[in-house]
């Protein structure tokens, strides 16, 4: 009977690649991190899970008419999820120890230096003729180093749509891996001693002040570095529905259903980017070893700059905080606070770190900004 | 040609990090005085007595916060 | 004056047709039912009122621009809508019991019966001239048989757009009748003695069985019968967020905010197709009646495979719970439950029919994927 | 170097006009009233900051690809937003206080009044040639005299998009001058004595009066003025899902979750027709001025209507009340019961006036789709 | 052509005021009708003892608002 | 013509029944085989003291239990 081998022919046993069956292995890798490793598990599971339904052979999903890809279109190409994520995150910020301490704001610059180096690292291999990026794929993968999900699947969908899945991945991936990243760099350039450092406690914050600060930075923004205010203008807008106190209703849901939601759908749809033919390409390689290389960096200058600053500065500046500067939000303030611990253990450095991680937060903005400003055009 | 690229990107490095850093050392500079100002207004406003507006905007936002566990 | 003229030619009274008239009633009816009846109220209230306020002539609501009409065609054409709420559903199911006793998979497979007797039903009564249904109106038609409402969207809007309204809301409307019609087909083929059957206590599932059981499901698909891989591909999602216990903030969204949400806009989208025009044609009639068969044969044929079961297996099997494979979660397992207590008052078959009753979901899907393979190509 | 020259190039310093820096500051002020004085803040933060973002110079966020324009697109040109919130807003809305006293509604009419002496204003300003309004747009402009945010939007969006960012602002704007615009109105046409009329106390309403209500509304007006059917379907929808008791979970994530989220956009959306080039225009200076007007003139009719209820009937009818009639819920009856309070501070009115509140509601809805019917036609 | 503009005006506000103040007066007619009906009914159910539907209706809302605590 | 049709819906009916059961029987053999697995794993890393996966996935879930009640 010819149904039957119409059910065979349309199987996925009949239908399935060697790549494919890959892809289906990486989703589920991602889902055990997720959920056994609980590393960031919000975007792993879901992205993870996305990854394996994009690689089911023979029907349409993260293709054609199939949900996942009208996810993508409308979530991902218009830059709308990424946006909304970051509104969601500035409702979830609180930026009131970079407020008691602003030259925090530097160990958050310092800590980009990992994005542009990472730029110039994806051109060599190009001009070595090992890759071909070009420069806009190329400031796309910089990006990784600004460990920040959202601002790093903007600018992917910016500027090199053909990479976001590797980019995406291999983001919430090593900010997953912060706590085995981190730690060693940390050590091997700073002395127990410093690392010893206490800081003074941070003073307390006006209401005002958090109030007037995302008004303060988005105008800035909008005078300086327009092309990174749509990243600035929806976290700054989360930050004062946050502070403003007279819209408790509309934070509160953007800090749960609707960054829960968009969550969901933005997970599945970088999901939607694992199919095997897009993602098992060479270019996702050099991604993935660039995006190690751009969070070293970043966090090796981010140590630097505080060892620089303690030199300055009156006050004592322990450079640990530096680390906390490439964002990956919250977790790089733990482990800053965590090695801190281990040098002296009545040295509580967490909301110290607090304020350099929201400033690499800033920072990675900004730098998209000026990535698009210079390669967009 | 790849030179050039390199060049490029050497180029792009520079500039970019000095931006981030122009820009993030003006937000500093913005941001601090920012809370100088407030802080000496809010000093004034205590010594006038009369609320200052931070004072409002934090009774409002206790109001709120108040309301919200109602509502929400 | 000619305003006054202008507002009585544009008013309901003058444009109004009996047809919308009646189909004013038909959504009156089903309000009724929901809320005096307390019937399936969350879908009949919004389908209801959808219908009424499609019938409203002189204005665009379910037509062009109007606001039913749009969300008709961006939730159900394209299949976003009933794929999003079984997400929902996944995240609502505890698969716990099918896991304790995985034979009760089987009374989920004998009860989708109806739908493949509905089919052919169908297809008699065009082949009699009665009707004139095409293949895949008649498999959409069978689908009601599943007692799944989003399983029967989607197939509908995959396979008969056109019968969409009909279908839907004769499924919703036989699950809320599920009390009233399953009892005397159960009691018509079972003796006394069998319905007081008592079942052995269910043994305790782990965590790592609810975690791995999605995967499971879903890979066997994907390898088995792509097809349905939107659908179980939802549903597991749904399920795994629930279970894997790391994003608990997304399924408890999932669970509330957004299967609220998106059962507001399909309610209303499916009421959009109430308009007169389209669903008071003949067909409507043999839907309704060919759904009510699809209902009685499946819960006959889940019954038949109970009695079937309890004569092979060691362990007794009450063939009540046999009546809980077509679904209509949870309703059917809750009239089994109660059957059973008439029978024996000491007998809970409960959660003995959750088992068959999550089965019949993945049941109806599996055979939602094979009429899709078979008629969509 | 000309990577520098680039950035000054593409720098907000360099692009800006005045029009946008007024512009911003104008979003700045928007702020400040929602933020610091607790003006409508639900609208005026989100309009404000929407307003601030559609100016910054030199990127695409109010237009193009930008979100803001992008959700302007989906959200007002559909009219989805408008009918949502105001689905959201009868699930919010207890009709109970106008159906102990329906005669209250005629209050509601009266206050409408205001809305077509503004359209009739609006067109004189352009017989006198100092504006150019069109009677689609005059009609529009003329709404902000309904008080009612959702409704001025709706209509603004079908007959005068051009004018939405006017419309909308002025009709927040006054909304939230009700404390101030109202009082001294209702003490010039009003007696010490007249303000001080107690009145009897309200009857106790039945749980099947409320969930008749809502379809009794929606049928009238699907009978007699089906172009007003959008705008109160929605409304009736949400409040029979209030008032039903069956679909608790869908009525709770519509007064919350739904609502709040469409709010956030609904704002941003509107604050996207901010930019300098649509609102610094004369015309909005026309509508700023039209719009107050409207307020007083509706004001005025609401508390002369009352005056002439309390001669014509029985029952004694404080004046006051009538002034709430123009919507603006539910400020206008705070503010009802304030002045009343004053005058005789044992009279409670609160419950009293919001029936005349909530009818002006549906009065605003009905004027809205005599509007259309005379204008979009 | 103006005077038309003002006219149309005139005749617009002149219907549509009409039309406002002639439906609500249908709907406060058509709410009170229902009121009525309904306290009527529940009248002769109350003596009558069985539970009418709109108690039935009040039961179902109470059973669900409970619900509702557990589900929501 | 009609009678194919028949003769379709005829076939469609068996092969469709027939996948079903097949599918559904492979499910239950999978799930079988799963839980086995799992219980036999949990009974050897049980004996082994360290935490099993399983244990891990548990815990982890109760701190993520405990997380949302704060959180949402
Ligand atoms: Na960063
Ligand atoms: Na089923
Ligand atoms: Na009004």
């Amino acid at each position: 009977m010819e149904l039957i081998e119409q059910i065979w022919l349309s199987s996925g046993l009949y239908q399935i690649t060697p790549g494919r069956l890959v892809m289906i292995g990486v989703g589920l890798t991602l889902l055990y991190l997720g959920i056994v490793k609980n590393f960031e598990p919000l975007l792993l599971v879901t992205i993870g899970f996305g990854g394996i339904l994009s690689n089911i052979p023979g029907v349409e999903i993260a293709t054609g008419d199939g949900l996942l890809h009208l996810t993508y279109v409308v979530g991902i190409e218009t830059g709308a999820f990424p946006l909304i994520i970051f509104m969601g995150v500035g409702a979830l910020t609180d930026f009131g120890p970079l407020l008691a301490n602003p030259r925090t704001l530097f160990l958050g610059a310092a800590a980009q230096f990992g994005i542009f180096a990472t730029l110039l690292g994806a051109l060599a291999l190009t001009a070595l003729g090992w890759m071909d990026f070009s420069l806009r794929e190329a400031a796309a993968i910089g990006i990784i180093g600004g460990a920040d999900g959202p601002t790093a699947i903007y600018v992917a969908g910016q500027l090199a749509p053909n990479l976001l899945g590797a980019i995406a991945v291999a983001a919430y991936s090593y900010m997953a891996l912060v706590p085995l990243i981190q730690p060693p760099i940390i050590k091997a350039l700073t002395t127990e001693k410093e690392r010893a450092i206490g800081m003074v406690q941070l003073r307390e914050v006006s209401k005002a002040e958090r109030i007037l600060f995302p008004l303060v930075l988005l105008l800035l923004v909008a005078a300086l570095l327009p092309s990174a205010a749509p990243l600035i203008g929806m976290l700054t807008f989360g930050n004062l529905m946050r502070e403003c106190g007279v819209v408790e209703r509309l934070s509160h849901t953007t800090q749960n259903a609707l960054i829960n939601i968009v969550t969901i759908f933005l997970g599945l749809a970088v999901g939607s980017k694992l199919s095997a033919e897009e993602f098992l390409v060479p270019s996702t390689l050099g991604i993935l070893v660039l995006g190690m290389v751009a969070f070293a960096i970043g966090t090796a200058s981010g140590v630097l700059m505080g060892k620089l600053m303690n030199r300055l500065s009156a006050q004592p500046v322990n450079p640990i905080i530096g680390a906390a500067g490439v964002s990956a939000v919250p977790m790089a303030a733990r482990v800053a606070n965590r090695v801190g611990l281990e040098a002296n253990r009545h040295n509580i450095l967490l909301m110290h770190a607090m304020g350099p991680n929201v400033a690499g937060v800033i920072g990675s903005a900004v730098a998209a900004g000026i990535m698009i400003t210079f390669t967009a055009g | 040609m790849q030179d050039d690229l390199i060049a490029q990107g050497v180029e792009l490095m520079l500039v970019g990090m000095g931006t981030v850093f122009a820009f993030l050392t003006v937000l500093v500079g913005a941001t601090s005085l920012m809370s100088t100002l407030v802080m000496r207004r809010a000093a004034v406003t205590a010594n006038a007595g009369g609320p200052s507006n931070e004072e409002l905007a934090a009774m409002s936002a206790a109001i709120a916060r108040h309301r919200r566990k109602s509502t929400n």
